[in-house]
């Protein structure tokens, strides 16, 4: 099977500091990747390469067989890369529904029917439990239902990759369960690139596991590999499993 | 914004427009001559809306735009000769072609930078004005002759130097520059602005090309301001470098503020508001600037967003 | 006429209407224009007050409606149409900046209201505007320059620079006097236009050639006082002839510091500033009835220094608006064509109480009178008049004529 | 006159051009950069500097240099109270909410324009420098005053940059600028600093503007010129950077004068405006600004 | 924890706050005793930040009262706030993101005045911050922001210390970090409001845990009843 995503020797330096140094990556489709790494790692930065936030430094990145490394970020959204932010990013005065609408008229291509909108916001909004909110601004919004807003944008644009910077950051716990069900939901159509600092969500989620460590790889494996590898207990996971 | 009550709104702004209409068999000579002027320059603060209300791009430059359309208009009658529906044509494309230019190389400016760089692009207009004299008329200006502001198909004329002919011209203006807002406002596109405005980064990341939406706006927005300056020269029979100064920069920015940023209607009720503020203040005192700045200060305390953003804020949620 | 029983007791004729003739003043009350427009308004009230003192016009008292422009050709546009449809004046009067009458003719010649503007720009003259536009009570600068190039060429010097701003007031002094000067075996050597918005000047002063022998300078705006202090300090006390217009320094105290530059320099003068030993009884009584004391400040105030070279202009405008509203027989706003007309059949005004300045011609085909102008030196930090053009010496051909145009 | 001495010339003219324009841009700086409201009366704030310090100058008899420092020290306390109470009544309870404030201060400044229309008057109005030393060069005079008038700004603007810099009324100041919510929550009294910010902010137009009178004049349209210029100079040499304000503020005062050696002064004015505004358009951020707004 | 009487550090009660027209928070009551850790524990949008926000004055309350040690603390401008010993830890970290490091730890140490011995305290526990002092903070990773926010507070050496989502976005050793902070502050004394989200934290840091719902509070328990009964938590959120 061909990758969906490869970099190739991808790097991006600011100032001195190598923020990602030389990363050959490789993400199947349909698979649930997890990236974990100590905080600084360089985690937001490369998947910023990948959506094109950022410009590297140097390497490549290949999409689907196609080299997108000097693509406008639009471009690659429109390809299929949806990212979602680790800072909350939301439209704070729109309301939620507007927020979703965004991406949902994008990804609509007759143009005129408005009850394509309608139908698809909702949906996106009933998916991420957001849809008796619709009418708030986001700005409004407590914290964590804005970190579902982000997720409800990504979704709606029908993403065949859709990276998640820290989606259950700020989740409570009792959240989060509702959030891995819909994460599992997504990958049925989608490939994920999740970057977690919560271990039992990756654990649960993940088909496959790549550590960060100081801009580079450091492992890469099942779950069970990782959480077996001595490294990665050293420089991420600390005392605790 | 959102999907909710479109017939309202549709029915407000074409009761909007059948008021004024009614108004012009109704009001005595001077408010029916003041708000044909009102009307014109409402469509200049329409135009400047478009990009600051909806986009969030505050320009200082605008008044070049404006003064395109009149330049554009004015000198195609007077050293071309052209007929009015020509002349008016002219206006519009020059200032269209104007923002386009401007666009590209200010669009690479946000915030700030936009503000002021649109400022200098305007400065330079205003000066090239004034260095081409022997065509533009400098300072002073030109008289568009009265003679040549009719408007002729066939055997009937109008001619636009006749009050009522002004005045039916100036609201047709309106209405539809008003009307192709409401539209855009409500349009998809109208959403992506607001988009734009609220947080450009995020937008990108939908896949939009914000660039090019940018554009587009300042396209928009600088050709319906063309088309207020170009109607201001046919109707009113002036072209003037004091309309390409900086003043008639703010005057738009102004004129917005007080009626609403991001309200279809804003335009109309700041220009309004202030043309009245000015009119009446006037009539009592010779200090009147006072009470102008007194007014606009007691204003902006009750109304911080505005007329009717403070009343969309407040009471009518949906005012587009 | 009405009838005038004794000095002092007034009756106005009951003909049709005692209803006070409205005219609409358009003034200069705020913007750049706001210094004259002060002492416009000063000496029309005193010539308003002179009119109804003496009866009015046909009977009737003069009321001056004020509405300030803002020094802004949009706003003045609006103005006049508030005069003609709101406060139905009869005429409207008193622009000063050309712009603004720029701006505002149309207005007049739409609502077919007669505009007469106090401007002394040649717009009028140029015959650009309409029929309703009517410059009576002062020399247009065409004509000023015209009349001063004799006398520079024969008592200043040969060798000409000029320094004048880069817009069309200036452009009128850019274009008339090197033809001007060259018909009196002068010549203009350099011309220095300076933009506008400029608030110093010193770095043109370089571009005066070195063999200059009249510096003729004429600025406005409130950046004049530093451009003669810069060319104070540039040229210390070896310099050039200067010759300039008064308009630089109109409202500006001649003794003010840093201008004592401008000693033994000359000046043209509308009408005189300074009180003259030879004034005659018209200009002494024109003098007091505005109320401006012997050094042309405002009687009580000797820092608050008036526009004595061009605000005669409203004075005498008025009174050429009442003798041409009595030749009209006019009665009310219907009246206003045949206004136009008696206007335009003028063609002399007498020196006197009416004309204070000095005698005039009026040109009826092109709107505009002609006067005599005033060379005054500056000395001992007063302004004395050293010599007085002929009116012929001002007159040219005319460019068109406004009395084909339909009214 | 030979090319070296004229272009001297334009370089001195510059020179006391960018000093004023510095001193008034570094006002508008901290005003615009710690509170983010575009102040439109700045240039009022000029303008009445220098019609205070002609009425103190005035009002004051006896030498010049008396009245003149007189001016320079009470001229700048009386707008910067004025400012004060501006803030206090208007500013403050609009929430510096950007586009109402922009309102608001168009209103201040109808209503300030319109008080020294009324009271001072139309007209423009000197001022006498504190002394008259005429500087005699090979080639031209040129005057001592003007000279002062650099020294003193940028004796002014080392001493701005020491405070801002060197003290933590700097550091206070950023993080008000930053966020001023978590700034409270770090014992910064914000309101206080916004109404410190916005009177020292005046005050600087206004010393400008006293230094600058004695050259040119009072006039109640005075403001325009430097408050436009003063937002080219601060966007232009990236906000919050005070050396940027300093280099565009020479940047702009020499390219003028100095095209117009070159070209009619009018199409010198396009050429320098143009040039200027290039380079925003290629540095979006400044001189030295740092990226992103 | 026993029962013995404690006095109490911060009292709230009757406590309403409102944005715009909306309110959040309904009367709510809380104490905080001295040298504790009270965790609030709530659904999103519960009203816990707004709780903490309220008691900076950073959302003024329109009823009700909030004490410090038996001082009014309603009314007081925000900035007076931190003087009085408590410091905040925002959620989402708002650093001043232009300025560096040192400059943000600075202005910690300025509010209640502290010197150079608080600064090198702070960065001992925080070595990360020492090798980035001259890093613009808005470019730190996320979990180093996170560490430089408590760093920031703690530089006031509080009394009161309220933590609003700390170990949010942290790796897990970092986490563990920032709870050994928390527990060896309260050995301090300091007393501190933590909000968190997630359960495993409250048991393992927290004395009493207290479940926020629709800005008014459910219940206040003591944290040794639930490890009894981890699930009773569910029960408390009102998760069925
Ligand atoms: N614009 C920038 N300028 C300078 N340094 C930067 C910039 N952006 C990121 N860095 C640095 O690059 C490194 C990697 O940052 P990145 O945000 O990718 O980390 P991360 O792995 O996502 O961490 P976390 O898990 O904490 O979010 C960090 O040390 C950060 O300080
Ligand atoms: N600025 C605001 N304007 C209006 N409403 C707001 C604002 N901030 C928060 N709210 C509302 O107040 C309520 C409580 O918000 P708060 O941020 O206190 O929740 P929270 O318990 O901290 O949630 P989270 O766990 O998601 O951070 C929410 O319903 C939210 O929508
Ligand atoms: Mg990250
Ligand atoms: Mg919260």
């Amino acid at each position: 099977m061909m990758p969906l995503l490869t970099t190739k020797n991808l790097a991006r330096n600011f100032g001195g500091l190598r923020a990602v140094d030389g990363v050959d990556f490789q993400l199947m489709p349909g698979e649930i990747r997890a990236v974990i790494g100590p905080n600084g790692a360089g985690k937001t930065t490369f998947v910023s390469l990948i959506s094109g936030r950022i410009q590297p430094s140097s390497g490549m990145i290949v999409f689907d067989g196609a080299d997108i490394t000097s693509q406008p970020a639009y471009l690659r959204v429109r390809q299929g890369i949806a990212y979602t932010f680790q800072i909350t990013s939301v439209f704070a005065n729109l309301s939620a529904y507007d927020n979703v609408a965004l991406p949902v008229q994008r990804t609509l291509t007759d143009g005129r029917s408005k009850g394509a909108v309608r139908t698809g916001v909702m949906a996106a909004l009933e998916r991420t439990g957001l849809a008796d909110r619709a009418h708030m601004p986001a700005g409004q919004l407590s914290y964590g239902h804005q970190r579902l807003l982000e997720v409800a944008m990504g979704l709606a644009l029908k993403p065949r990759l859709l990276i998640l910077d820290e989606p259950t950051q700020g989740l409570a716990d009792s959240e989060i369960d509702n959030f891995i069900e819909l994460v599992r939901e997504i990958a049925k159509s989608a490939t994920l690139l999740l970057i977690e600092h919560n271990m039992p969500v990756v654990m649960q989620l993940a088909d496959r596991i790549t550590v960060f460590n100081a801009g580079r790889i450091l492992a890469e494996g099942t779950p069970e590999q990782i959480r077996a590898n001595t490294q990665v207990q050293e420089a991420y996971l600390g005392t605790a499993p | 914004m959102s999907e909710a009550s479109p017939a309202k709104a549709y029915a407000l702004h074409l009761g909007v427009i059948a008021l004024l209409f009614a108004l012009s068999f109704v009001l005595p000579d001077y408010h029916h001559g003041l708000l044909a002027r009102i009307m014109v320059l409402a469509v200049f603060a329409m135009g400047y809306n478009m990009l600051f209300g909806y986009v969030g791009l505050l320009s200082l430059g605008h008044a070049m735009f404006f003064a395109a359309g009149l330049y554009g208009a004015g000198l195609a009658v007077i050293h071309l000769g052209w007929n009015v529906p020509l002349a008016f044509l002219a206006g519009i494309a020059c200032g269209a072609l104007l923002a386009l230019v401007i666009g590209l190389l200010a669009l690479r400016t946000t915030g700030v930078a936009f503000m002021i760089v649109t400022m200098m692009f305007a400065q330079v207009f205003y000066l090239v004005i004034l260095y081409f004299a022997a065509w533009t008329g400098g300072d002073q200006g030109l008289v568009v002759p009265q003679p040549a502001r009719v408007l002729s198909f066939g055997a009937t004329s109008l001619d636009l130097t006749n009050p009522t002919v002004r005045y039916m011209s100036a609201l047709a203006l309106f209405s539809i520059v008003l009307l192709i807002t409401l539209a855009i406002v409500r349009s998809r596109y109208g959403r992506v602005l607001v988009a734009v405005r609220e947080n450009e980064e995020r937008t990108k990341m939908l896949g939009y090309d914000t660039f090019s939406n940018k554009l587009i706006a300042v396209v928009v927005s600088g050709t319906i301001c063309a088309a207020s300056g170009a109607a201001y020269a046919l109707l009113f029979g002036y072209v003037g470098s004091s309309f390409a100064s900086v003043q008639y920069s703010i005057l738009p920015l102004l004129w917005v503020l007080l009626g609403g940023a991001a309200t279809t209607l804003g335009g109309l009720i700041g220009t309004v508001f202030m043309y009245y503020v000015i009119d009446i203040a006037s009539g009592y005192t010779s200090a009147y600037l006072l009470i102008v700045g007194i007014a606009l200060i007691l204003l902006v305390l009750f109304f911080p967003k505005g007329i009717l953003g403070t009343i969309r804020q407040r009471w009518l949620g949906w005012l587009p | 006429a009405g009838l005038t029983l004794a000095p002092g007791f007034v009756r106005y004729s009951q003909a049709q209407s005692s209803a006070p003739i409205k005219i609409g003043f358009q003034s200069h009350r705020t913007g750049i224009g706001a210094a004259y427009g002060r002492w416009y308004e000063k000496t029309s009230a005193a010539a308003v007050k002179a009119i109804n003192d003496a009866g009015g016009i046909n009977g009737r008292p003069v009321e001056l409606v004020i509405e300030d422009d803002g020094t802004d050709p949009g706003r003045g546009a609006e103005v006049v149409g508030k005069f003609a449809t709101q406060h139905k004046t009869d005429i409207v009067f008193g622009t000063l900046f050309s712009h603004v009458v720029i701006g505002s003719a149309p207005a007049a010649g739409e609502n077919k209201i007669p505009y007469f503007v106090v401007s002394e720009g040649h717009h009028v003259a140029s015959t650009k505007l309409n029929r309703y536009v009517f410059q009576p009570g002062i020399t247009d600068v065409k004509s000023q320059i015209q009349s001063m190039a004799p006398w520079i060429a024969a008592n200043a010097g040969k060798k000409v620079t000029q320094i004048f701003p880069d817009f069309a007031f200036g452009y009128d002094h850019r274009d008339y006097l090197p033809p001007a000067l060259k018909a009196q075996g002068a010549e203009v050597i350099a011309q220095i236009a300076i933009p506008p918005t400029e608030s110093s000047f010193t770095k043109y002063f370089p571009q005066i050639p070195a063999e200059t022998e009249v510096i003729y300078h004429v600025m406005v705006g409130p950046a004049v006082l530093t451009f003669v202090k810069e060319l104070g300090e540039f040229y210390g006390s070896n310099r050039p002839q200067l010759f300039g217009f008064m308009d630089s320094l109109e409202a500006t105290d001649i003794n003010s510091p840093g201008l004592e530059f401008l000693d033994g320099s000359h000046f043209w003068e509308g009408s005189p500033r300074y009180a003259q030993a030879d004034d005659s009884a018209a200009q002494k009584a024109y003098r007091a009835a505005v109320g401006i004391d012997d050094n042309g400040a405002a009687v009580g105030d000797p820092k608050d220094v008036s526009t004595a070279s061009h605000m005669f202009g409203c004075w005498e405008t008025l009174y050429v608006v009442k003798k041409a509203m009595e030749d009209a027989g006019y009665k009310g706003p219907e009246d206003r064509a045949k206004l136009v007309e008696a206007t335009e059949a003028l063609t002399e005004f007498a020196e006197g109480p009416e004309h204070p300045q000095g005698p005039k011609t009026f040109n009826g085909k092109i709107h505009q009178c002609f006067g005599i102008q005033n060379i005054s030196k500056v000395e001992g930090g007063k302004l004395t008049v050293v010599h007085k053009t002929k009116i012929e010496d001002g007159l040219y051909e005319a460019e068109g004529d406004y009395t084909t145009q339909a009214l | 006159m030979h090319f070296g001495p004229h272009l001297l010339l334009a370089a001195l003219e510059g020179l006391v051009t960018s000093a004023v324009l510095a001193l008034t841009a570094l006002g508008l700086s901290l005003v615009f950069g710690v509170m983010r409201v575009v102040n439109v009366a700045h240039g009022e704030f000029f303008m009445l500097g220098a019609v205070l310090a002609w009425a103190i100058s005035t009002a004051i008899p006896g030498h010049p240099t008396v009245g003149f420092l007189a001016a320079l020290v009470l001229a700048p306390l009386i707008v910067g109270a004025i400012a004060l109470l501006a803030e206090r009544l208007v500013l403050r309870r609009l929430n510096y909410n950007p586009e109402a404030t922009i309102v608001a201060t168009i209103g201040m400044l109808y209503i300030i324009q319109q008080l020294a229309l009324s009271f001072y008057g139309p007209e423009a109005r000197p001022v006498e420098p504190p002394f008259s030393y005429r500087i005699l060069l090979p080639w031209f005079g040129y005057s001592g005053y003007k000279l002062s008038i650099i020294a003193a700004s940028a004796l002014l603007l080392v001493a701005t940059w020491l405070v801002l810099t060197r003290t933590k009324i700097g550091l206070i100041m950023r993080a008000t600028q930053y966020d001023s919510e978590t700034a409270q929550a770090f014992g910064i009294p914000v309101d206080r600093v916004y109404a410190g910010v916005f009177a020292l902010g005046a005050m600087l137009a206004a010393i400008a503007a006293v230094l600058i009178v004695p050259i040119s004049q009072a006039h109640y349209l005075m403001g325009q010129d430097p408050l436009l210029l003063s937002f080219i100079v601060v966007i232009i040499g990236g906000l919050g950077s005070l050396r940027g304000t300093v280099v565009a503020a020479v940047l702009i005062g020499l390219s003028d004068g100095i095209i117009s050696v070159f070209f009619s002064p009018t199409l010198a004015k396009i050429i320098a405006t143009l040039l200027v505004a290039m380079v925003l358009v290629f540095r979006p951020q400044g001189l030295f600004g740092t990226a992103s707004r | 924890m026993t029962e013995a009487p404690m006095t109490e550090a911060l009292t709230i009660s009757g406590l309403d706050c409102f944005y715009g027209e909306v309110q959040v928070l309904y009367g709510l009551d809380l104490v905080l005793n001295k040298g504790e850790v009270l965790c609030l524990f709530g659904r999103n949008g519960a009203g816990k930040t707004t709780t903490l926000k309220a008691i900076m004055g950073l959302v003024p309350a329109s009823a009700g009262s909030i004490r410090l040690e038996g001082k009014e603390l309603t009314g007081l401008p925000a900035h007076e706030v931190p003087k009085t010993g408590v410091a905040y830890v925002p959620q989402g970290r708002r650093l001043f993101a232009e300025m560096t490091v040192a400059e943000n730890i600075e202005i910690g140490l300025m509010a209640r005045g502290k010197g150079k011995a608080v600064r090198e305290n702070v960065l001992d526990l925080f070595p990360l911050l020492r090798q980035r002092l001259r890093q613009r903070s808005g470019t730190l990773s996320g979990g180093e922001q996170q560490m430089l926010a408590m760093a920031r507070a703690l530089c006031l050496e509080p009394q009161v210390l309220l933590l609003d989502e700390p170990t949010e976005g942290l790796m897990p050793s970092m986490i563990a970090k920032i709870r050994e902070t928390v527990v060896k502050l309260r050995e301090l004394g300091v007393s501190t409001i933590l909000v968190e989200q997630r359960v495993d934290a409250v048991l393992s840091v927290a004395d009493r845990v207290c479940f926020i719902e629709n800005g008014r509070n459910r219940e206040t328990v003591d944290v040794e009843q639930l490890r009894a009964d981890p699930s009773a938590v569910r029960r408390y959120v009102g998760v069925g």
